[in-house]
């Protein structure tokens, strides 16, 4: 079902933990599937010097929220706003159709953390919304239904 | 690593006597039942025999034995077949909140087509009374649905007491025993039950087939019709190997039932002991004690399903999940949600299911291994907080 | 004795690597595919393999190949899934009188229902002509369901231009290509099929294994509600070695196939031919050119088939009849009377199918014996008369 | 689907044939299956002295023609009157139910050969009533459809 590289990245999820006094942190949760993702950012003249997660969710909300912070350490507040869930997903060799919604929680938590930062530091960010605590999948109904019904 | 497979309850290895039994009905036995020539005929007896066999395991007539192609299609037969057949009678059906969803669906499907389906409520145990039963009964009741023993949490309904209620008020009874048979003794007569549905790959037997019992002289309407197969009750060419089989697997499950239903309870009941004393915010989800002899369910706080299983599953032990994220819908298990669940919780449930192939050591590891990685999820999750 | 089989449109028997290539799926790689751990994602990739290598040998996507438990399920899921889903754009569906049962029976089942249905008149040799269908629609047509080739006379339906009428229309269009597949070669693009139900057992495949193809976007209901799996559309967990094995038995019917039905064609045409010369009173049914490779129905006078089917069988020669004698209906086929063949003559029809088994040893063993068999009857008859 | 003496008697039929001059002959079909049957009595001294059938049917119908002849020779009249369709069938080890209305052929044709009897002696043979030339099947629906379906 998973890719090789998300499997290693919730095998070995990198930069799980919390920053203390992080220039921001943002959580957000899937109302639907009921997954959390918290995203800890340090920030540092504009650069994303450190990112921390927690995650309880599925395989694919864990590798992505890895990735995701493995995609921002480094990168400035405008590069990091260009990583979507898409490029998430791509850059761990893709995720099953079903699974793609798990993405959408780590580009939303690194926003929400961003957005947490602006607020901080009374600035805006352009190109940043609001971020909303619940993240919904509005193209769920777009694909078929995918095989998998949990317990059988 | 060897693994370590308890997940049986979604499906099993077939048994090696169970393949050799069905070998020859590929190859050499071939011939269509319903022809007329002796190669033709081998495969009459094989049939027949099979059917025989069935019924004598679940206490039926040999005549009362219908082969179908599972589980769920015994469910759609048996359902909307009654539906159908007795759509003159009322329109109202009465099934529980925890059936497979081979039952749900079906019963939602026929709410589009004008009948009436009450969804009986379970208690925290996932049990529905026979008073329960009875007082949703009407006029126009034309049947009544419900599992012999539920699929994710084990828990086992009291059908005999529930086919009196149905034979009282001469409603015809049906019940999924996909997951009962070869976990309890079935005897449709003594049990009341006028409609019962079984699957092969369940019992160690083949996938792809299953059994309809119909009591006899009780009115269905067909579901897959066409050639005179099955006494003109259900189209299709035999599927010989798989009949072959499935009788092959009936026999061997209840052949030392007793002892083998012992040892299970007691590496079941060391599993959910073991488990519960070693990882807090932990419970048994189902029956205490009425409850399948291989069915393990436990609520894990402050764990996501499907990571918790990829992550057992690393550490070379198959199991399942209620978990939404295991499953295409989103929505975590209507069974747990019915026993009144919360979301996140129902969120973190593991079910453990033993086969006959299990052995105590293999609990051992288990045990051994799941607090650790429990821990380590509960290290990952912002929920959590020592 | 070796026996002589010649029924290979009743069922045939399973080819040895189709066995092989299904082994491993019952004991080793039994996992349900629909969960999440390792030894379940393999079944996972067998299935998808499989899907692909039908939709490759039948011009289709992979995404739209749904398994079944055979060609009655996919027949009758197609024209009730069809019926169902279209109904709010009418109720009259298109068909011939020479459908197998499972198409007939479930056409007759929704006139029960409300529909309409039109069985088309075939001409003398079993082909109905495109100008018919076009003729046959109405304003309130949602289903043209036409076989691509009959099971018992072997004729081969101009499938493309009806499927070229039934798309100009914007109709969908359902053929039965239980016993074309693996006779000829199926491009459902370039045919203009929507709807095509296959059976794993009429290739040399396993018994209650079937596909229905479904043109990507086109609505039908289920037939089996339930689980996910077929994407939402087939209820039942997965028959897994079946599929493993009807996907190989796909590929294995369609490798050197041209020079297999070169073959087989003049076996054919030397069993016809040798018949049609040794026994007086005694013709080909069907088509002379547009039939199977594989089938030749005779229509023997004075003689009553299935006595003939016993005393082949006695002399190690198994074929099928299309006597009602044989039937457990009383009427002759169908089909032979569709052809306007009177009832006593359709009586004493014989059908020989040829399989990739069969040699010309086999054809000479025939040709020795039937003459001697065919007078035996007639001398005990009270018909005949020289 | 039949029993050995069933095959026995298809495979090897006694008294196949005709009788020049017979006392009595009787030709019966079945209207539904169209299967005909004719059976030629010897008859002396109210004694059926021999006996011989012509059939165009299936396996079965050829099976109790041979056994109905076997059974009536050397029988008097009231004892031929005496054998039935379910006689026959049991002399043969049972029939598949589907086959049970062939028997009737046998019962039937063996009464219209001794209704020719008697009306070419100008008698009357107690309880034996006129044949009809279509024998029907009445409880054909009362048994479940039986397997078979002729070609598949
Ligand atoms: C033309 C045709 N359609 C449908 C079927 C039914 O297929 P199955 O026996 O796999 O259900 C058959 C043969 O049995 C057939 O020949
Ligand atoms: C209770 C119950 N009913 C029905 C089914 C469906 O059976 P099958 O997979 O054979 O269609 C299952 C399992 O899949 C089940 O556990
Ligand atoms: S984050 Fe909920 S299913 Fe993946
Ligand atoms: S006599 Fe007609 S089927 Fe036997």
């Amino acid at each position: 079902m998973y890719s090789e590289k998300v499997m290693d990245h919730f095998m070995n999820p990198r930069n799980v933990g919390e920053i203390e006094n992080a220039s921001g942190v943002g959580t957000v949760g899937n109302a639907k599937c009921g997954d959390i993702m918290k995203v800890y950012l340090q920030i540092e003249d504009g650069i994303i010097k450190d990112a921390k997660f927690k995650t309880f969710g599925c395989g694919a909300a864990v590798a992505t929220s890895s990735m995701a912070t493995e995609l921002v350490i480094g990168k400035t507040i405008e590069e990091a706003l260009k990583i979507t869930n898409k490029s998430v997903a791509e850059a761990l060799d893709g995720l099953p159709p079903v699974k793609m919604h798990c993405s959408l929680l780590a580009e939303e938590s690194l926003h929400a953390a961003l957005w947490d930062y602006a607020k901080k530091n009374n600035i805006t960010i352009e190109g940043l919304k609001e971020p909303v605590a619940d993240v919904h999948d509005h193209d769920h109904h777009d694909h078929d239904h995918e095989e998998g019904s949990g317990c059988c | 690593m060897n693994k370590i497979y308890l997940d049986n309850a979604a499906t099993t290895p077939v048994r090696k006597e169970v393949v050799e039994a069905m070998l020859p009905y590929f190859t050499e036995s071939f011939g269509n039942p319903s022809s007329v020539y002796q190669i033709a005929q081998m495969n009459k007896k094989a049939l027949d025999e099979s059917r025989e066999t069935i019924a004598k395991y679940i206490g039926s007539q040999t005549n009362e034995i219908f082969f179908t192609s599972g589980g769920s299609e015994a469910d759609n037969w048996a359902i909307k077949g009654i539906a159908e057949a007795h759509k003159n009678k009322g329109n109202h059906i009465i099934t529980t909140k925890i059936e497979h969803h081979a039952v749900l669906h079906t019963c939602e499907y026929l709410e589009k087509h004008g009948y009436e389906v009450t969804y009986l409520d379970v208690d925290d145990n996932g049990l529905v009374s026979p008073e329960a039963v009875e007082a949703a009964i009407k006029d126009t009741t034309i049947l009544i649905s419900i599992m012999y023993a539920n699929n994710e949490i084990g828990t086992i309904m009291p059908i005999k007491e529930i086919g009196a209620v149905a034979k009282a008020h001469k409603i015809p009874f049906h019940t999924d025993a996909v997951q009962a048979v070869g976990q309890v003794r079935i005897d449709v007569k003594d049990q009341n039950i006028d409609l019962l549905s079984l699957s092969g790959h369940k019992i160690n037997g083949p996938k792809g087939m299953g059994v309809l019992f119909i009591k006899r002289g009780l009115k269905l309407e067909n579901l897959i019709h066409g050639g005179g197969q099955e006494r003109g009750r259900r189209a299709g060419t035999e599927n010989v190997p798989g009949i072959v089989g499935l009788a092959k697997a009936m026999e061997l499950t209840y052949t030392d039932f007793d002892a083998k239903i012992e040892k299970m309870t007691k590496l079941r009941d060391k599993l959910i002991k073991g488990l519960l004393e070693s990882i807090p915010y932990c419970k048994l989800n189902g029956h205490p004690t009425k409850r399948l002899a291989n069915n393990a369910n436990i609520g894990v706080e402050y764990v996501e399903g499907e990571s918790l299983l990829l992550l057992l599953d690393m550490n070379g032990i198959a199991a399942s999940s209620g978990s939404a994220c295991t499953s295409g819908s989103l929505d975590p298990s209507h069974v747990l949600l019915a026993l009144g669940i919360p979301h996140e919780k129902a969120h973190g449930s593991i079910r453990f299911t033993l086969g006959v192939q299990n052995t105590e050591e293999e609990i051992d590891v288990v045990l051994e291994k799941m607090p650790a990685i429990v821990q380590r999820m509960r290290d990952m999750s912002p929920l959590w907080e020592e």
